[in-house]
Order: structure tokens, then C-alpha cells, then sequence
């Protein structure tokens, strides 16, 4: 194969292209919408729309059980989500309750509560207006148990401070205290998980975000088991969308669903153009083969 | 500098002022709750009417049920069930029930050593307590007795019963007509038939084979299809003589895999070219796998690659690196998700049910083509059911989901 | 013997967690996960075999000189020194009665410093490598690879804005032609129909590859014992 | 040769160096991070020492990772822990007072037995274990898929071919269904190995083969998506938080 290389057209070659040079265009794809801070914006369906419906209309102190089961791996897809909608429930003065039934959540419930809530809501005090509780082992079994007695498995917070001394926690018996749950994240357990085991049999309204790949799994639960679903990045930044018609400040701010939307955008142009690319060649060099044969057959 | 001073002093207002405000609030509360004690009326009683057994489990849970009047529903917050082992006993809380909710789901322990066991045929009394909203309850009487117990049969899962019936009917019907000598059928399979070739070819190139058992662990039924197809494949390279390497992802599946080679090489009649080195650990973390892996391929440059078995993300990552490495590749696994991968980037691919039937195929076996013609009798009668299936509903008759129904 | 009894027990295991699969009375109800977890355990006491092999398998790579044998010591000691803090619980804030990933152990440190960092490198590969397979495999050389690209086209077009863009003029009743639409209906039809189909055939084959161990038909993973 | 050894021990120092001034600058933590991500990208030019280096260290920390995970997670307090819960006292205490169960002898019998295999005279016997293992997944997967896959889905297909919606008949309904009993049919007709795809049954066949086709494509593309994103992740990691050329 390599020893005629010189009588290979141009076209024949191309054909067989470096695939480096496809993760060249690809990895720059990626890059230069980040490092110019391009955004794009994305309309917003009535899947994503009903969830931010349902947040808009909560009253001040309704109380909101966020559940990060999500991991670093995932955070690039869900982090924006878990922004947007902490954002949104903050502006709306809910109460946030914080959890985790995926042990790498912790982490990443204390980097949104340091990065996204006390930074930008300076007047949202600890053990008052939001709480981290922390992960808790158990999966499906946990939420069953917060579901009869919520502080049987939460008996102190996330710092191992007693859970009666936050006045937020007071009013929490069960699941069925809280007015809305949302999880972060698709994967097992997740928010199949909370729709089965706390959704369903107490009538919670259930909300959830999670990556594209297990979006078509959980959308079979919607409308009637789930508020509504945030699939992927596309699923972040139509929130976002939802969240800037709304309060139009947050116009100014960067928003991590719509920047990953616009790397999105310009990386499935490069692999279609190169899919297309690719057949273009493919159909040239059909056409001189057949001239070469005379194209009698 | 300011600015952070400012939101300092602020976050130090509100963190140390507006709780005293609060609590200040409750504590002017107490006395009004007291006087309302003194002059306010309790709610209606609940009346306990029945404590139903679950049925299909083993016990140790039981719901139940009591009546309470539609006029006291808006003068409650809820219910809180209470429960002993005896009628004068000490009641225990078990929980709460909002107020327009007549039936508590009440959930004991298992284990005795559990402080919630709740054991089986014994007697349990109940005693539901309405809670008003002006702060005065109202108490049941006492409900009971009422038992719990564990079923011997799931009535629930009786499609399922059936099913395994027919199905090992199947199975063992042809099992034991193909053992009598009937001639089976079966079509071919490009993946399986690319097997011989594949080794082949490695051998004239003088290069190692690779077979990739995936990420699954022993409690995967695909790894263990992969398992009798590396016996084939092992046989075939110990008697063209050419180079095996099996790099594991779990340590169980390799002491499989290690017997699993042994034993093909010693029926190929070469037990001396076997060594424990062809079979190895590499790491049980998916990624770390698939790097280790990685490795391995660009630097061995095998000439013919399997991945048969559980594969997740990683799929893509080995077979582009395979790819690019000019190697022969097979795949097969039972993960939908991940088959369009193998299907865009392998040669070969075996889709799903495929991997199963492969094992069967390489081995020409009777008995367990046997096994074929038994999934296929059931693919057929699937298919029937099917088609009375949307006949029916096309007929307005909804029962063919209600025969297949499967509480659990 | 060496052979009838592994055969034997087999055939017991399977036959009784299928029929405790019908009796929800004790102790037949608990049986599934009591052998679940048995088997989990099992395969901590087969990490022993696991790591002796990866250990014996580097030592000898680094005692024979072989290629890239300094790599060896660098396994050796990345195991070595993350089974050290992870056993001994090394800086754990709570000591030994601590969580073994409690933040702040060393065990802790070294996950999120170095397994965190290689594992998301790693899957990100694979951004670059859905590139080059669809260059690659998505051309239209018959109908089998046409239909292939074409579905594959399509979703990606829907999930760009372009693909509203292309064919926003399709409106009314043609208006499921729009991309986005066409994308979702091919994700809810004939995308759940192929997998429903692949579902089935998989279920069979277990259920056929579990009948065919639990019968003794198939056994091959127990090898041979005449050595 | 020489021209290249010098040049890999240059390229070494630059990395040295910039690893340096980056500790300096942004901490060992994201130091590490951001070479490490730098090692393991490098591969896709092609191999190199720096991604060896990577994958090698990547190999042996994983390996225990999941070693002492399993033996704090599984090992002490499920065997030791309920096989006789004061051994645990030191490290768990919340388990000391259990009281045994001594069903747990069971799986610490068979974990001994697979180790035997370690014996050349006894090995033999560790395939008693692995026959309990096999046992075990065949059992609980039979039913499971059976179950879920098999039956289950009868309840799924069983679609109405001529839906009627609020408005009257709806026609775009009534031909995803149909598609969908169709597509579902033909592919299971693919699957079949003991009968020759030949005539109406060729048909069937072929027409599975092409559903099974757009299903492919369409999982593949859908899940590029998600590709990307997990690479903006590690960008935004590069990019943002190692070298701060974002926002």
C-alpha cells in the first residue's frame, strides 16, 4: 500500500487524512469560543420552561431540596445547571436544603455554594436561608428513609453541627416538608431514583438536570413525574435563557450553559463539515474510477 | 478593600442580627400558643379501622387505615400514627401522615437487633392522633390487634413464573433433540466467521493478538459469553503458534480467563507455551483501564484486536486507538448504548444478542445450538403476542397488558 | 469430582435464586442480596490476587530490564504510596475511625490530585475520537452506511442551531420536517424501536446463556481440570 | 539518535521549568492537574514518555484506589463487621454492638477458597468460588432480564395503530406507531440465527437491518454532544483556571 504512495491522487490521499490534523480542528473548535467568551443563546422549550415556571412561582421560604449526585466527569455538563438554578431559587428567596447521594457531590455542592451562592447573594445566610448536609451513603434506601424521617439520617450538617440548631431545619420532618425536589445528575441513583422512591409516593413535585446521554431515559417521566428536565448543555443554557428574560441582569453575567453551547455549536459544524468533506472526496474518486473504467458497466 | 469591608460588616449584620430577631419573634409566640390551649376545641377522633398486610413480601410491614370526619381535615395539620404489642403498653411514634391522607405505610426493621423490628405473627396495636392546627390533639381509640406475615408465594410475578417455565421447556427440548442427533440450522455471522481469519492473519504478521474481556466483572452475563469465545480464540492462536495477550479489569475475571487459556491450550495439545504472563491485571478503575490498555496496544502493535463483553465510554477510545494502530477488530457487547461506537469503528461487530449466540456458534456444539433454536421459538411467540397484542387494542381490548402485568 | 462438584454448586445457586425469586417468605427473600453481597466480598479477598499480579507483573518488568521498565517503578510506587495512605488512613482529620476519603486524608488528596485529573483527561479523549470515527465511517458507500450517516447527520444538524436555521421555511404541515423535529421523532421512533429490538434479543441471550450455565451445557469458564 | 536524545532532554527541561514557575505562580494542586491533563493529551499526537509516565502512575493509583475502597467499604464492615461485630470496635464503633451473623462464613469460606489458586496442589478448589459466582450471576440475571426486558416490553409495544387524538384522528401519531411495531418486528426478525433470511423473511430481515442502522447513527450523534462537553470541561480547566485566559 505505501510502496506506490506517489501514483496516489491528491484527492486518494486526502481520503486517508492525518487524524491528528481532525483533533487539531476539534480541540480548536473547542477553545476559541471559551477564550473569546462567545455565548449562544438557545430558545426555550416547555420541558425546561414548566421546571423554571414552577421555581417562578414558588412564594419566599419555600423550602427546596437540591441533590448533587453528580461528578467531577459530568460537573462540565450539570455544574451550569446547578449555577442557573441556585441562582434563580436565590432570587426567588427560597430556602435551599443541600445534599448528595453521590459521595464525589459533596464537593461540588460546596463549590456552588463558594462560587455561585455567597458570592452573589451576600444576604443568604448559613442555617437560615441555605444549609449543606453533605453526602450520606445508602442510594435509593437513603431517600426511602428521608422520605418516613428526614433527620434520622441527617443528625448534623455537612460541618457536624447538630441539624436542630439551624432554624431552617425546624419546620423538616420528611420529604413531604419540602415543596420542591431537584437533582443534579442521571446517573444511578439519581432522579430516576427520587421520582421512584419520594416523588411518586408523596407527591412532591420533582424537578431534575442531567447529562444529554441519559436525557431520553428520564423523559418518559415527564409531565406527569417530573416538573420538568434539564437535558445536557442545551438543557443549561435554554434554563439560562429562561433566567435572562426573566431578570434581565443576569444578560451581563457569563453563563456556563451558553458558553458550552457555543464550543457545542462550532464542534458539530467541524465533524459535519468534515462528514461532508469526507463523502464529497468519496464521490469524486467514485466518478474518476468510473472514467478510468469507461463507466460502462 | 472598602467594598469587601462593607459586605463584611453586612454579612455580620445579618448573621448575628437577624437570628436574635427571630428568635425574639418565637419567643413572643409562647404565650399566645398557651392561652389557646386553655380555650380552643380538640379536632374530631380518627376511628383506626383496619391493619392490611402487604402481600408478596416477607413481612414486617403493614399498613394502616382509619376514618376521620371531612369537616375536621381543615382543622389539623396531620395525623401521627402510634404503635405497641400490646393494647396497655407504651405506644411508640412511627410517623406522620398530612392531614387528608387516612393510611400510614408503616416499615419495620428486619433484622431483630433493628429497634424498629416489627415481627411476624404477632399482634401490634395502633393509635392514630389527630394534630389541630390551634395546637390541641385529639387520640384514637386503640386499633387492633392486627398482624404481619411473609407470603410464600409472589402472586405478582406469575407472568414471569410462566415464562421461565416455557423457556426452559424450550431450552431443554432442543438440547436434548439436538443431543439426539438432529441437524440444526443456524445462519452465518460475518463477526464469528472472521474469527479464523483474524488469527490468521496475526500469525503471518508475526504479531500478537489482543482480547479485551471489558469492564464487566463476573456478575455480567456478557463477560462470561466472552469467556467461552477466548477459549476458542486461544485455541485457535496456541495452535498457529502466535502471541495472547489478555489485560484484565478485575481480578476475578482474571483467575477465569487464566483457567479459561490454560485449559485451551492444553487441548490444543501445547500446555508448555502457556504462561500466567498472557493473562494479567490491569486496573479496576474504567479509565486507568483504558489508558493501560491504550499503552499496550500502540507499543505490542497487535494484529488483530477482540473487545467482547461489558464495555461503557471507553468503547470508542479503544477501538479508534486500535484504529490507528492498522489492526483487524471484533467487537461485541450487550451494552446498547455503546454498539454504534463498535459498529462505526471495528470491522466486525456483534450486536447484543449476537455475543451470546457466538460462544454457541464457534463451539458447533449441538447442545448449545440447541440453545439458538430455543431463543428463537421464543422470538416467535413474542412476535405473535405482539401482533394480538395491537390487535387487540386496536379492538379496544386492553387485557394482553393486564395477562402481562408483573406487580412487584 | 474435581469437575461434578463446581457443576453441582452451580446448578444449586442458580436454581435456588431463581425459585427465591417467586417465595418473598424468609429466608428465601433476602437470598439475592445476601449473595450479592457475598459476591462482593469475594471479589475484595480476589483484589489480593489482583494486585499481587500487578505487583509481580511490574517487579518483573523492572528486574529483567525490559522496555520502558522505569515506568514499572512509577506503577509500583503510585500503588504502593496510594494503598499505604489509603489502609493506614494516613492524615485523616478523624484518624483510623475516620471515612477512608474523608477531605483532607492524604488518600483524599491524592483522588482528587491525580485520579481525578487523568480520569476527566481521559474521557475527554474521546471528544477527539467521535471526530475521527465519524470522518472516518460516516461515508455513503452503500445503503446500509448511507442510512448510517444520514440518521447520524441529522441529530447532529438538530442539535446545532443551523438546523432550525436550514429549514425554518418548512412551516405548517411540513413543519415536522424542520430538523430539530425530524431529530427528535428519529431519537422517539425508529431509534426506540431498533433499541427495543436489540433489548429483547439481549434479554434472550441472557436469559439462554444462564439457562445453558445453570443446566451445565456451558462450561467453559471453568476450564479443564485433567493437568 | 544523539540529535534526538538532546532533544527529548530539552524538552524535558522546558517541562521541568514550566512546571516550576507554575507551582510558583498557581500551586502545586493545579500544577499537577493541568501536566497531568497536558500527559494524557499528548497521546493523541502519539506515544511518548510523558504519557507513559502519565498512564503508568494513572495504573498503579487506581488499582489501589479500588483496593482500599473495597476493604473499608466491603471488607471490614461487611465480613468483619457481621461475622463478629467487636473485632471492628476500633475503627467502626457504631458497629460493635450488632450481634453476629453467621451466615457471613460463607462468602469468608469461598474468598479463601478462590485464594488457594495461589497453591499449585490446591488450586483446584478455587474453582468452587467461581462456580458460586457464576451461580449467582446466572440465577439473578435470568429473572431480571426475563422480567424487565422481555416481558415488560410486550406491555410497551402493545401501541394502538390508529390513534385518535382530541382533534380527531391524528396522523402523525398513528405512523410513529406503526413504525414503531414495524421497526421493533423486523428487528427482532434479524435476530433470528436458526432460520435462512431468505424470501419474506429476507424482507423482514433486511428491513431490521436498516432500523438497526438508524439507530446506530442516531445514538452516535446524539452522544457527540456529551463528548464535547466533557473536552470543554478540561478546557475551561486549561484555559481558565490553570492559565486564567477565560473571563
Amino acid at each position: 500500500m505505501n510502496g506506490n504512495g506517489e501514483q496516489k491522487s491528491l484527492v486518494e490521499r486526502l481520503q486517508f487524512i492525518d487524524r491528528r490534523i481532525i483533533f487539531l480542528f476539534i480541540a480548536v473548535a473547542v477553545v476559541l469560543p471559551l477564550l473569546f467568551g462567545a455565548t449562544l443563546k438557545e430558545e426555550t422549550t416547555p420541558i425546561v420552561q414548566e421546571l423554571f415556571d414552577f421555581i417562578e412561582h414558588l412564594p419566599p421560604d419555600s423550602r427546596v431540596l437540591l441533590s448533587f449526585d453528580y461528578g467531577p466527569t459530568t460537573a462540565p455538563e450539570i455544574q451550569p445547571m446547578a449555577d442557573a438554578i441556585v441562582r434563580h431559587c436565590a432570587e426567588r428567596d427560597t430556602r435551599l436544603y443541600m445534599m448528595a447521594i453521590w459521595a464525589t457531590g459533596h464537593n461540588l455542592t460546596g463549590s456552588t455554594i463558594e462560587e455561585t451562592l455567597k458570592p452573589e447573594f451576600p444576604g443568604y445566610v448559613y442555617g437560615e436561608d441555605y444549609i449543606n448536609l453533605g453526602y450520606k451513603a445508602g442510594n435509593q434506601g437513603l431517600i426511602r428513609l428521608l422520605f418516613d424521617d428526614f433527620k434520622r439520617m441527617y443528625s448534623t450538617d455537612a460541618n457536624g453541627t447538630a441539624i436542630d440548631e439551624f432554624p431552617m431545619m425546624q419546620q423538616i420532618k420528611n420529604l413531604k416538608n419540602f415543596d420542591l425536589i431537584v437533582s443534579f445528575g442521571g446517573g444511578f441513583p439519581g432522579i430516576k431514583e427520587w421520582v421512584l422512591y419520594a416523588g411518586d409516593p408523596g407527591n412532591i413535585p420533582v424537578g431534575g438536570g442531567c447529562t444529554a446521554v441519559s436525557a431520553p431515559l428520564l423523559y418518559p417521566y415527564y409531565p406527569n413525574q417530573l416538573v420538568g428536565i434539564l437535558g445536557g448543555a442545551k438543557g443549561a443554557a435554554e434554563y439560562e435563557n429562561a433566567l435572562i428574560t426573566k431578570y434581565p441582569a443576569y444578560g451581563k453575567k457569563w453563563m456556563g450553559g451558553m458558553s458550552l453551547m457555543m464550543s457545542q455549536a462550532v464542534s458539530h459544524v467541524v465533524i459535519m463539515l468534515f462528514i461532508l468533506f469526507g463523502n464529497a472526496l468519496y464521490f469524486i474518486l467514485r466518478a474518476q474510477r468510473k472514467l478510468e473504467t469507461g463507466g460502462g458497466e | 478593600m472598602r467594598y469587601k469591608c462593607i459586605i463584611a460588616a453586612a454579612v455580620l449584620f445579618v448573621g448575628l442580627i437577624l437570628p436574635q430577631a427571630l428568635f425574639a419573634q418565637e419567643d413572643a409566640e409562647v404565650p399566645d400558643s398557651l392561652l389557646a390551649e386553655v380555650q380552643l376545641e380538640p379536632p374530631p377522633q380518627p376511628v383506626v379501622t383496619e391493619g392490611v398486610d402487604r402481600p408478596n413480601d416477607n413481612g414486617h410491614k403493614l399498613t394502616v387505615k382509619w376514618k376521620y370526619p371531612e369537616e375536621g381535615v381543615d382543622l389539623i395539620e396531620g395525623f401521627e400514627v402510634y404503635r405497641s404489642m400490646s393494647p396497655d403498653g407504651e405506644f411508640q411514634l412511627r410517623g406522620q401522615s398530612p392531614a387528608d391522607y387516612f393510611e400510614y405505610f408503616d416499615i419495620g426493621g428486619v433484622d431483630k437487633s433493628d429497634p424498629d423490628y416489627m415481627a411476624n405473627d404477632e399482634d401490634y396495636y395502633y393509635k392514630i392522633v389527630a394534630i389541630g392546627k390551634n395546637g390541641v390533639s385529639s387520640e384514637s381509640e386503640i386499633g387492633g390487634p392486627f398482624q404481619t406475615s411473609g407470603q410464600v408465594f409472589h402472586t405478582g410475578k406469575i407472568p414471569v413464573l410462566i415464562g421461565v417455565v416455557i423457556f426452559a421447556f424450550f431450552t431443554v427440548y432442543f438440547i436434548s433433540s439436538a443431543k439426539k442427533g438432529k441437524e440444526l440450522y443456524v445462519r452465518p455471522l460475518a463477526g464469528i466467521e472472521a474469527v479464523d481469519e483474524a488469527v490468521g492473519r496475526a500469525t503471518e504478521m508475526g504479531k500478537p493478538i489482543l482480547y479485551i474481556l471489558g469492564i464487566g466483572t463476573a456478575a455480567d452475563i456478557a463477560t462470561i459469553a466472552s469467556f467461552t469465545i477466548l477459549g476458542r480464540v486461544a485455541k485457535k492462536v496456541a495452535e498457529y503458534q502466535t502471541d495472547l495477550i489478555v489485560p484484565c479489569y478485575e481480578p476475578i475475571v482474571m483467575s477465569i480467563a487464566q483457567d479459561v487459556v490454560r485449559s485451551a491450550y492444553l487441548e490444543a495439545g501445547r500446555p508448555d507455551q502457556y504462561n500466567d504472563d498472557m493473562v494479567f491485571f490491569v486496573t479496576n478503575a474504567q479509565f486507568a483501564y483504558v489508558a493501560g490498555v491504550n499503552g499496550i496496544m500502540v507499543r505490542e502493535r497487535p494484529a488483530t484486536n477482540f473487545y467482547l463483553g461489558y464495555f461503557a465510554a471507553e468503547s470508542l477510545i479503544l477501538a479508534e486507538t486500535g484504529n490507528s494502530i492498522g489492526a483487524i477488530q471484533i467487537a461485541g457487547t450487550d451494552q446498547i448504548t455503546q454498539i454504534p461506537f463498535f459498529v462505526v469503528a471495528c470491522d466486525y461487530t456483534l450486536i447484543g444478542e449476537e455475543l451470546y449466540a457466538a460462544s454457541a456458534y464457534l463451539g458447533r456444539d449441538p447442545l448449545l445450538l440447541g440453545s439458538l433454536k430455543a431463543e428463537d421459538w421464543a422470538k416467535g411467540i413474542l412476535m405473535v403476542v405482539f401482533l394480538i397484542g395491537v390487535l387487540t387494542v386496536a379492538f379496544g381490548w386492553d387485557g394482553i397488558r393486564e395477562l402481562v402485568r408483573v406487580n412487584l | 469430582m474435581k469437575r461434578t462438584v463446581p457443576l453441582l454448586i452451580t446448578f444449586i445457586v442458580g436454581a435456588v435464586l431463581i425459585l427465591a425469586e417467586f417465595v418473598p417468605h424468609e429466608p428465601f427473600g433476602n437470598f439475592g442480596e445476601d449473595f450479592s453481597l457475598y459476591f462482593d466480598i469475594i471479589a475484595v479477598f480476589a483484589f489480593l490476587l489482583g494486585g499481587g499480579n500487578l505487583i509481580r507483573v511490574h517487579v518483573t518488568k523492572v528486574q529483567r530490564k525490559k522496555k520502558d521498565w522505569p515506568f514499572s517503578i512509577v506503577t509500583l510506587v503510585g500503588f504502593l504510596g496510594m494503598l499505604a495512605a489509603g489502609l493506614l488512613k494516613i492524615g485523616n482529620p478523624d484518624g483510623i475511625q475516620g471515612d477512608v476519603a474523608k477531605l483532607g486524608s492524604l488518600f483524599n488528596d491524592l483522588y482528587m490530585f491525580i485520579f481525578t485529573p487523568l480520569q476527566a483527561s481521559m474521557f475527554a479523549l474521546l471528544a477527539f475520537f467521535v471526530g475521527s470515527a465519524s470522518y472516518r465511517a460516516f461515508r455513503a458507500k452503500n445503503l446500509d452506511a448511507t442510512i448510517l450517516l444520514v440518521a447520524a447527520f441529522v441529530i447532529l444538524l438538530g442539535r446545532t442551531p443551523f438546523g432550525l436555521w436550514l429549514t425554518s421555511g418548512l412551516e405548517g404541515s411540513l413543519s415536522f420536517l424542520q430538523i430539530p423535529n425530524l431529530a427528535n421523532w428519529i431519537m422517539g421512533v425508529p431509534n426506540l424501536a431498533g433499541q427495543r429490538a436489540i433489548m429483547i434479543g439481549i434479554a434472550l441471550g441472557v436469559i439462554s446463556m444462564s439457562l445453558r450455565l445453570i443446566l451445565g451445557v456451558e462450561r467453559t469458564y471453568l476450564g479443564q481440570d485433567n493437568e | 539518535m544523539a540529535a534526538r536524545n538532546i532533544a527529548g532532554y530539552v524538552v524535558l527541561a522546558l517541562i521541568v521549568i514550566a512546571f516550576a514557575i507554575s507551582v510558583v505562580l498557581k500551586g502545586l494542586l493545579l500544577t499537577v492537574g493541568a501536566f497531568l491533563t497536558l500527559f494524557i493529551f499528548s497521546f493523541l499526537y502519539k506515544d511518548n514518555p510523558y504519557y507513559k509516565f502519565a498512564e503508568h502512575l494513572f495504573v498503579g493509583v487506581s488499582a489501589a484506589y479500588w483496593m482500599c475502597m473495597g476493604f473499608w467499604g466491603t471488607m471490614v464492615p461487611n465480613l468483619f463487621g457481621k461475622l463478629y461485630p467487636p473485632m471492628v470496635g476500633g475503627v467502626l464503633p457504631a458497629l460493635k454492638d450488632n450481634p453476629a451473623e453467621f451466615h457471613m462464613v460463607i462468602p469468608l469460606i469461598l474468598g479463601i477458597m478462590l485464594l488457594m489458586r495461589l497453591s499449585s496442589k490446591a488450586g483446584w478448589i478455587s474453582k468452587w468460588a467461581l462456580a458460586f459466582i457464576v451461580g449467582t450471576t446466572a440465577g439473578l440475571n435470568l429473572v431480571r432480564y426475563l422480567r424487565s426486558d422481555f416481558i415488560q416490553q410486550i406491555n410497551n409495544t402493545a401501541l394502538s395503530l390508529y390513534v385518535t387524538g382530541a382533534t380527531g384522528f391524528d396522523l402523525g401519531a398513528t405512523v410513529s406507531n406503526i413504525v414503531i411495531f414495524i421497526g421493533v418486528m423486523c428487528g427482532l426478525i434479524y435476530f433470528f440465527f436458526s432460520k435462512e433470511h431468505k424470501g419474506a423473511f429476507g424482507v423482514g430481515a433486511r428491513t431490521g437491518i436498516i432500523v438497526l442502522m438508524v439507530t446506530f447513527g442516531a445514538s452516535f450523534g446524539y452522544t457527540v454532544m456529551a463528548r464535547i462537553s466533557l473536552l470543554v470541561g478540561r478546557m475551561q480547566f486549561l484555559f481558565g483556571d490553570w492559565l486564567g485566559m477565560i473571563r
